[in-house]
């Protein structure tokens, strides 16, 4: 197969399996089946384009210009590879947990569930191989709509209120700000192409350059840089899996990857470096970074502290991006990766608490570890890797960004960094250890006393993302081998 | 004074037309809206043939002892429109007919007042 | 001399046109409307436009005028009287009049024969078309050859109100009605009017008379198509209105009338096609016979022939359709 | 016979509606009517593919050249209009027979396809001709037909739309009349070609001024610009649903290309936006009518209504690009009139679809659509995306050039405006969604979707704004070379 032909088959794949499960939706297992496999083939679609891209290659895809200087194109590059493996990896694991989760919690219209969830993987893979801002613009907003009906999934007036929220803020932001941002990229640069290196350079003045970084960060709303946060919280009224995937994993990770995109590849590092404009969004990172930790230790909803966790670290990404320095990119890049492993891990387990012992609050989950120890034992792998504390994934990536705040001047970044982890410890450890040394309390005893795991289908992928959250800090030379080109000059 | 002579053919002709107009406008009633409507074109038509008419001329029709004719083509222009005006009247009125039918009224504000209390 | 009489009826217009603006009785004012059409058409004549005051006599004071009062016998008499002035509307007026008295003062001055109206096209016509086309009346000429097209599209507008006017008021079919229709005497037939009914059968032969007269004659002097049709139109309104609607209608059936409506304009644009075939343009008469004048003469009476016939039946259907609707 | 194939498209429509008048049977109408159509569509294809080839067409009526007889001139900017008529036209009666039958009387049938053929007639006649007289003349035809059509309804209030329709138009009309009076006066011509050469020697004169504003304002109250729009929104609303898709994609569109004609072929943009500054008029205007039109679009209850307030926000924003007076806002401007036609024609149809099963276009009957008429709501949904203009459908193209105007000109409060109005059309179009998605459908309906009569024709329209989106050759490309044109620079 071709690089072109994997590059259409590994988007088309998704969108035909969301075709299938509509059409299989008769009969549940068949169904499951299907989306199994269609997961499965997209990633080991997506595996095949790995080494040429490895070894420096840019498989390119060109469907039609829209207008001079306009066309529909894809083109992969490290960060994009890197994406659309995470993404679709984490899909087949996401399938079978949502096997589980689903019927496990008896939830209706899952077909439409499924279906929806296969298109918004997608547009997540035609974002993360997009070869220009217009194409990535276009799948962002598709991703946008296809994951509208997820979050409304329940249909109850407090599941409309909040798709009403997650439609508002994120179509507002994107087509009211980076819309503009793309018109006047458009209008300065006269293409809208990702070239190594940016193409604003040279056509865009200082304070241009500065005011399409704003643009830019609060135009994409999925990456959550506060105020425009609020959708986030309010996207968990969905059904878990839809939590773990797409609002740990693949929607809020194509906001803070378009950013991460657009400093390298429309802006260039060292375009953006020059005009100093980059420090302010990095302070803004920053402050949403610590405030949203602040936010997170006082919420008792386990979903809702998950959130705010994410809206936390998703600024570590926008944060490195705005670094713009080589260190502060791979340290943004590795944590799409880790990030995205630890969180989707305590996504699970939330789920997983819900479907078996139906506990949502944190105060409620006193001594459960000792009737989910597996659970909850992948919970503590997940939060020390956010947290970033060594043999774990997540430590690899807060050291890139340490690094990268040093390089720069500004030390009082790298002071948050630290700050941020010891929040981490505060808002993500009580949990655990809630779980395993306090008493259970007397009124909810009637689950008994011995082990109650979540079905299987829920318990093995969270143990195999906790084990990946282990073995990507071992293995994290082939990522930053891939990713390194990409800051070199 | 010259002036005001040879203008005053089309003071007239505006003066008419505005006074159709304020018919179209201020009336409530359907009939008169288009009486002032049919007045308004007719007005506009002597707007036409007063610029077609020349001085000692007479009609564009050939005949002995004639040299000077008038201008036959707002002539034409404005047989054609005669006949838009008679078409658009028509049409209004077989509106007002079907209106009145409907709604028993061929007042503005009455219909108006329907529409508002179904 | 002229600027005399010109100026009083334009007064005479203007005391019209305020009248009708103040009054409230609407027989009144349509009556009146009328009137200011009949004015206006003695103005036209004064100002040489001959044809045109004879369409506009026979359509103003005429045909519209029963139209609005067959309308008003329908609706209502009377408007609803409005206290004061309507200040908005005055407004509007006053600033559209403004405007165009603004402009006026860059105007060619009335009659001026330096006009560029006078030094432009319109010679032209007046030199030429007598050879070209071979009619004295050059307002035929311009009419029927030089803008043919544009009376195409005017016999089309006429045609496009008949049609409007029948979906909007033709009868719904039903058995019922139809039989009461019959053997119901017509109360608003005026029949039993001696004096009218004499006189009508006087006058209508000779007011058909002369509207072939006028059709042919279009040519030579003052008329046409559309006068001749007008007129013919109005002998026939004339009988209904004397003999009762039902008894028009039994002399010409609506079949006849709605096919003579699409003739008159299928003949207009046939003529225009059949010049196609004649290796000529769309309309272009000329082509029609070997000597060019010879060919217009065939064009135009064809197509005068095909206005008058569609303007003759729209108006009579247009009629028809009003007074056939009954007050409910 | 080729050489006269400018006549095709307006005396083909004009023989054909006296032959329905005529003929009366349903079964012969129709298809006649439907055939007309295409024939007039090929014909308005070949001329537009003649001018691009080989330059303009003229064709002078009865062979008298202009000025003294009338002509008919055919340049890129009026085949593009041709075309995109003549083409809604073909596609719309292809839908008619079905909704016809539904929603007309039906013994009218016959004077129905007479007036629907003398408003194409008069349309295309319209945008065809080079004589500025014979504007009004077909203007008078295709509104005295389009009166007609809209008053056919099934609802009364048909009537008194089309009522205040008729006012407002034959104002607008003979505020046309009087302006070309007073053209004729100044310059002693009738033809386009000779007044534009004609105009500019008397163009610092009083009377000229006021011939552009009366012109202005009449061809304004057609287009149904803000604040001139009140006959627009009751007249879509009540008319039969194929009517109002007919004359909301064509109408105000040759209303359009009529004020394109006359402020840059005859007036010239030099004397209209840097001598008078109108410009200055039609900006506020057009900004003015995007943002409250679409404002009131969101509180509409009834889905006709709600895309007829749409329109005329649309219609600023085609209005907006011409005010540019740049190449970019014009080629705009006119890309937005082919593509707004497109997606406005598709979703009229589509209404028409769902009037045609729930009797009603209110929104409140729509409570899940969705699964009702799953092919039909989709279809309104994609037209919606579409005036959103949501990347990959023609909507667009035209947003993203009118947009890159603004920047060209540093009109940023414009852009903004322009982006801030994209969000109420998403809040407009989604009151739809909302409804029809996500409202359970009432307990004892049935899913029962349109005839494949009425749905081959909607996905016909849906697609060309899909294909548009996608290959901007024809909208952007010719919009592009016709306002070079307009803005004198060459063919």
């Amino acid at each position: 197969m071709s690089a072109e032909m994997a590059i259409a088959v590994a988007i088309l794949l998704p969108a035909l399996g969301a075709l299938l499960v509509a059409l299989l939706g008769q009969s549940p297992n068949l169904r499951d089946c299907a989306m199994l496999s269609v997961a499965t083939a997209t990633f080991i679609v997506v595996c095949t384009l790995y080494p040429e891209v490895a070894s420096g290659g840019r498989p390119t895809l060109h469907l039609l210009e829209v207008l001079p200087g306009l066309d529909l194109a894809f083109q992969i590059e490290p960060l994009g590879m890197l994406f659309s493996l995470v993404a679709s990896g984490l899909w087949i694991l996401t399938s079978l947990y949502a096997i589980g989760y689903m019927r496990g919690h008896h939830e209706e219209n899952q077909t439409r569930f499924f279906a929806f969830f296969a298109v918004a993987i997608s547009a997540a893979l035609a974002a993360a191989f997009s070869g220009n801002m217009l194409t990535l613009f276009f799948s962002y907003e598709v991703l946008t709509l296809s994951t509208y009906p997820l979050v409304t999934h329940h249909r109850t007036p407090e599941a409309l209120r909040a798709g009403r929220i997650y439609m508002g803020i994120l179509l507002s932001t994107s087509i009211g700000l980076l819309l503009l941002g793309v018109l006047l990229t458009y209008h300065v640069a006269g293409t809208l192409s990702f070239i190594q290196g940016g193409i604003l350079a040279g056509h865009a003045t200082p304070l241009m350059t500065g005011i399409l970084l704003f643009l830019y960060a609060y135009g994409t709303g999925k990456a959550a840089l506060m105020p425009i946060h609020r959708w986030l919280p309010n996207a968990m009224v969905a059904p878990t899996p839809v939590s773990a995937l797409l609002h740990a994993v693949a929607v809020v990770k194509t906001g803070v990857f378009t950013i991460v995109k657009v400093v390298v590849y429309i802006f260039g590092i060292d375009h953006l470096s020059s005009t100093g404009f980059h420090i302010y969004l990095a302070y803004i990172a920053g402050g949403t970074i610590v405030l949203s930790s602040l936010v997170a230790m006082q919420q008792d909803n386990l979903k809702a502290r998950l959130a705010y966790s994410t809206i936390s670290q998703l600024s570590y990404i926008v944060l490195g991006a705005a670094l713009a320095n080589a260190h502060g990119i791979l340290g943004a890049g590795l944590h799409i990766a880790m990030h995205a492993f630890g969180k989707i891990t305590l996504f699970f387990c939330a789920g997983a608490i819900m479907v078996a012992l139906h506990k949502t609050e944190i105060s409620d989950m006193r001594g459960i570890g000792r009737q989910m120890p597996f659970t909850m034992a992948a919970f503590i792998i997940g939060s020390l890797s956010i947290i970033g504390v060594p043999p774990l994934g997540g430590s690899w990536s807060k050291w890139y960004l340490a690094l990268g705040a040093a390089d720069t001047s500004h030390l009082l970044l790298v002071g948050v960094l630290m700050l941020s982890s010891l929040l981490n410890i505060a808002y993500l450890l009580p949990i655990p250890a809630r779980a395993f040394f306090s008493k259970a309390t007397s009124d909810d005893g009637h689950h008994g006393e011995g082990i109650h795991e979540a079905p299987l289908f829920c318990l093995i992928p969270l143990c195999l993302t906790a084990l990946g959250c282990v073995l990507l800090f071992f293995f994290t030379d082939p990522i930053y081998q891939l990713l390194a080109p990409i800051v070199q000059p | 004074m010259s002036d005001a002579l040879g203008l005053y053919n089309y003071w007239i002709a505006i003066f008419l037309m505005m006074v159709g107009f304020y018919n179209v406008i201020a009336s409530g009633n359907l009939v008169k809206k288009l009486i002032g409507l049919s007045i308004f074109q007719t007005s506009v038509f002597l707007l036409y043939i007063t610029m077609g008419k020349v001085k000692d001329g007479t009609a564009p029709i050939l005949g002995d002892g004639y040299d000077t004719f008038s201008n036959p083509l707002p002539h034409v222009l404005i047989l054609t429109a005669i006949v838009v005006g008679i078409a658009t009247t028509a049409v209004g009125l077989a509106l007002v007919i079907r209106i009145q039918e409907h709604f028993g009224t061929i007042e503005e504000d009455e219909l108006i007042a329907q529409e508002d209390s179904p | 001399m002229i600027h005399v009489v010109d100026m009083t009826l334009l007064a005479f217009l203007a005391i019209v046109a305020i009248a009708v603006t103040r009054m409230t009785n609407l027989f009144a004012t349509s009556v009146l409307t009328g009137v200011y059409s009949l004015l206006m058409a003695c103005i036209f004549t004064v100002l040489d436009a001959v044809d045109v005051a004879f369409t506009e006599a026979a359509v103003g004071a005429g045909i519209s005028t029963v139209l609005f009062l067959a309308t008003l016998s329908l609706t209502t008499q009377r408007e609803k009287p409005q206290r004061s002035p309507n200040w908005k509307a005055l407004c509007v007026a006053l600033l559209t009049g403004g405007a165009l008295v603004y402009g006026t003062f860059d105007m060619p001055h009335f009659g001026d024969p330096q006009a560029p109206v006078h030094q432009h096209v319109g010679p032209h016509y007046i030199g030429v078309s007598p050879t070209q086309i071979g009619v004295p009346n050059m307002v035929t000429s311009v009419l029927a050859s030089y803008r043919g097209y544009d009376t195409l599209g005017e016999t089309a507008v006429i045609f496009t109100a008949c049609m409007a006017v029948l979906l909007l008021l033709q009868h719904e079919k039903r058995r019922d009605e139809q039989s009461t229709v019959e053997e119901k005497p017509d109360k608003e037939a005026m029949a039993h009017a001696m004096i009218l009914r004499v006189q009508s059968k006087f006058f209508i032969p000779l007011i058909l008379l002369f509207g072939l007269y006028v059709q042919f004659h279009g040519d030579f002097g003052p008329g046409g198509g559309f006068q001749a049709g007008v007129i013919f139109a109005a002998g026939i309104i004339l009988y209904s209105l004397v003999n009762g609607l039902d008894k028009a209608r039994q002399i010409i059936p609506p079949n006849v009338l709605h096919g003579l409506v699409a003739f008159g304009l299928l003949l207009y644009a046939g003529t225009g096609l059949a010049s196609l075939f004649m290796d000529g343009n769309f309309l272009q008469y000329r082509a029609l016979a070997e000597e060019a004048t010879h060919g217009e003469h065939i064009g135009i009476l064809l197509i005068e022939l095909g206005v008058g016939i569609t303007v003759a039946t729209v108006m009579t259907s247009m009629f028809f359709s009003f007074s056939g609707r009954r007050r409910s | 016979m080729s050489s006269h194939l400018p006549i095709v498209p307006i005396v083909l429509p004009m023989i054909a509606a006296p032959l329905c008048s005529l003929l009366r049977r349903p079964a012969l109408i129709w298809p006649l009517t439907t055939g007309v159509g295409w024939l007039v569509f090929a014909a308005c294809a070949a001329l537009l593919m003649q001018v691009v080839e080989s330059g303009p067409i003229v064709y002078t009526m009865a062979n008298w050249d202009a000025p003294i007889g009338i002509e008919y001139r055919i340049d890129l900017l009026n085949a593009y209009i041709l075309v995109l008529v003549s083409g809604i036209a073909a596609v719309v009666l292809l839908y008619a027979p079905q909704s016809a039958a539904s929603e007309l009387p039906q013994d009218r049938h016959h004077l129905f396809c007479a007036a629907f053929l003398l408003c194409l007639t008069g349309l295309l006649g319209i945008t065809i001709t080079g004589d500025a007289f014979n504007v009004y003349v077909f203007l008078e035809i295709s509104s005295l037909a389009s009166y007609a059509l809209i008053s056919v309804s099934r609802d009364p209030r048909a009537l008194k739309a089309a009522y205040k329709y008729l006012i407002m138009g034959t104002i607008g009309a003979t505020f046309i009349l009087i302006a070309v009076g007073l053209m004729y006066m100044m310059t002693g011509t009738l033809n386009m070609a000779d007044l534009a050469q004609r105009v500019k020697m008397v163009e610092d004169t009083r009377t000229i001024l006021m011939a552009f504003a009366f012109l202005s304002i009449g061809i304004m109250l057609k287009i149904a610009l803000f604040p001139m729009h009140a006959w627009l929104p009751n007249a879509y609303s009540y008319a039969p649903s194929l009517v109002t898709a007919f004359i909301a994609a064509t109408s105000t569109k040759v209303s359009l290309y009529v004020f394109l004609r006359f402020v840059f072929t005859i007036f010239g943009a030099e004397y209209a936006f840097d001598t008078l500054g109108f410009n200055d008029v039609l900006l506020p205007l057009a900004l003015l009518g995007i943002v409250v039109a679409s404002a009131v679009a969101i509180y509409q209850t009834d889905l006709k209504r709600l895309l007829a307030y749409s329109s005329v926000a649309q219609i600023g924003y085609i209005v907006l690009g011409i005010s540019m007076g740049t190449v970019t806002g014009l080629t705009a401007g006119l890309a937005h009139m082919f593509n707004h036609a497109l997606m406005k024609g598709a979703l009229f149809l589509a209404v028409g679809c769902i009037v045609l099963r729930l009797h009603s276009s209110r929104l409140e009957d729509m409570a899940g659509l969705g699964k009702r008429m799953p092919i039909t709501s989709f279809a309104f949904v994609l037209g919606g995306l579409g005036l959103i203009g949501v990347p990959l459908t023609a909507g667009f193209i035209s947003k993203w050039y009118l947009l890159l105007g603004t920047l060209e000109l540093g009109w940023w409060p414009v852009t903004v405006l322009l982006l801030i109005s994209s969000l109420l059309a998403v809040a407009y179009v989604w009151r739809f969604v909302e409804v029809a998605y996500f409202q359970p459908p009432p307990a004892e309906a049935s899913s029962d979707e349109a005839p494949l009569s009425m749905q081959i024709p909607l996905w016909m329209l849906l697609a060309t704004t899909l294909y548009f989106g996608l290959q901007t050759d024809v909208t952007a490309g010719l919009a592009q070379r016709a306002a070079l044109w307009l803005l004198g620079g060459g063919q």
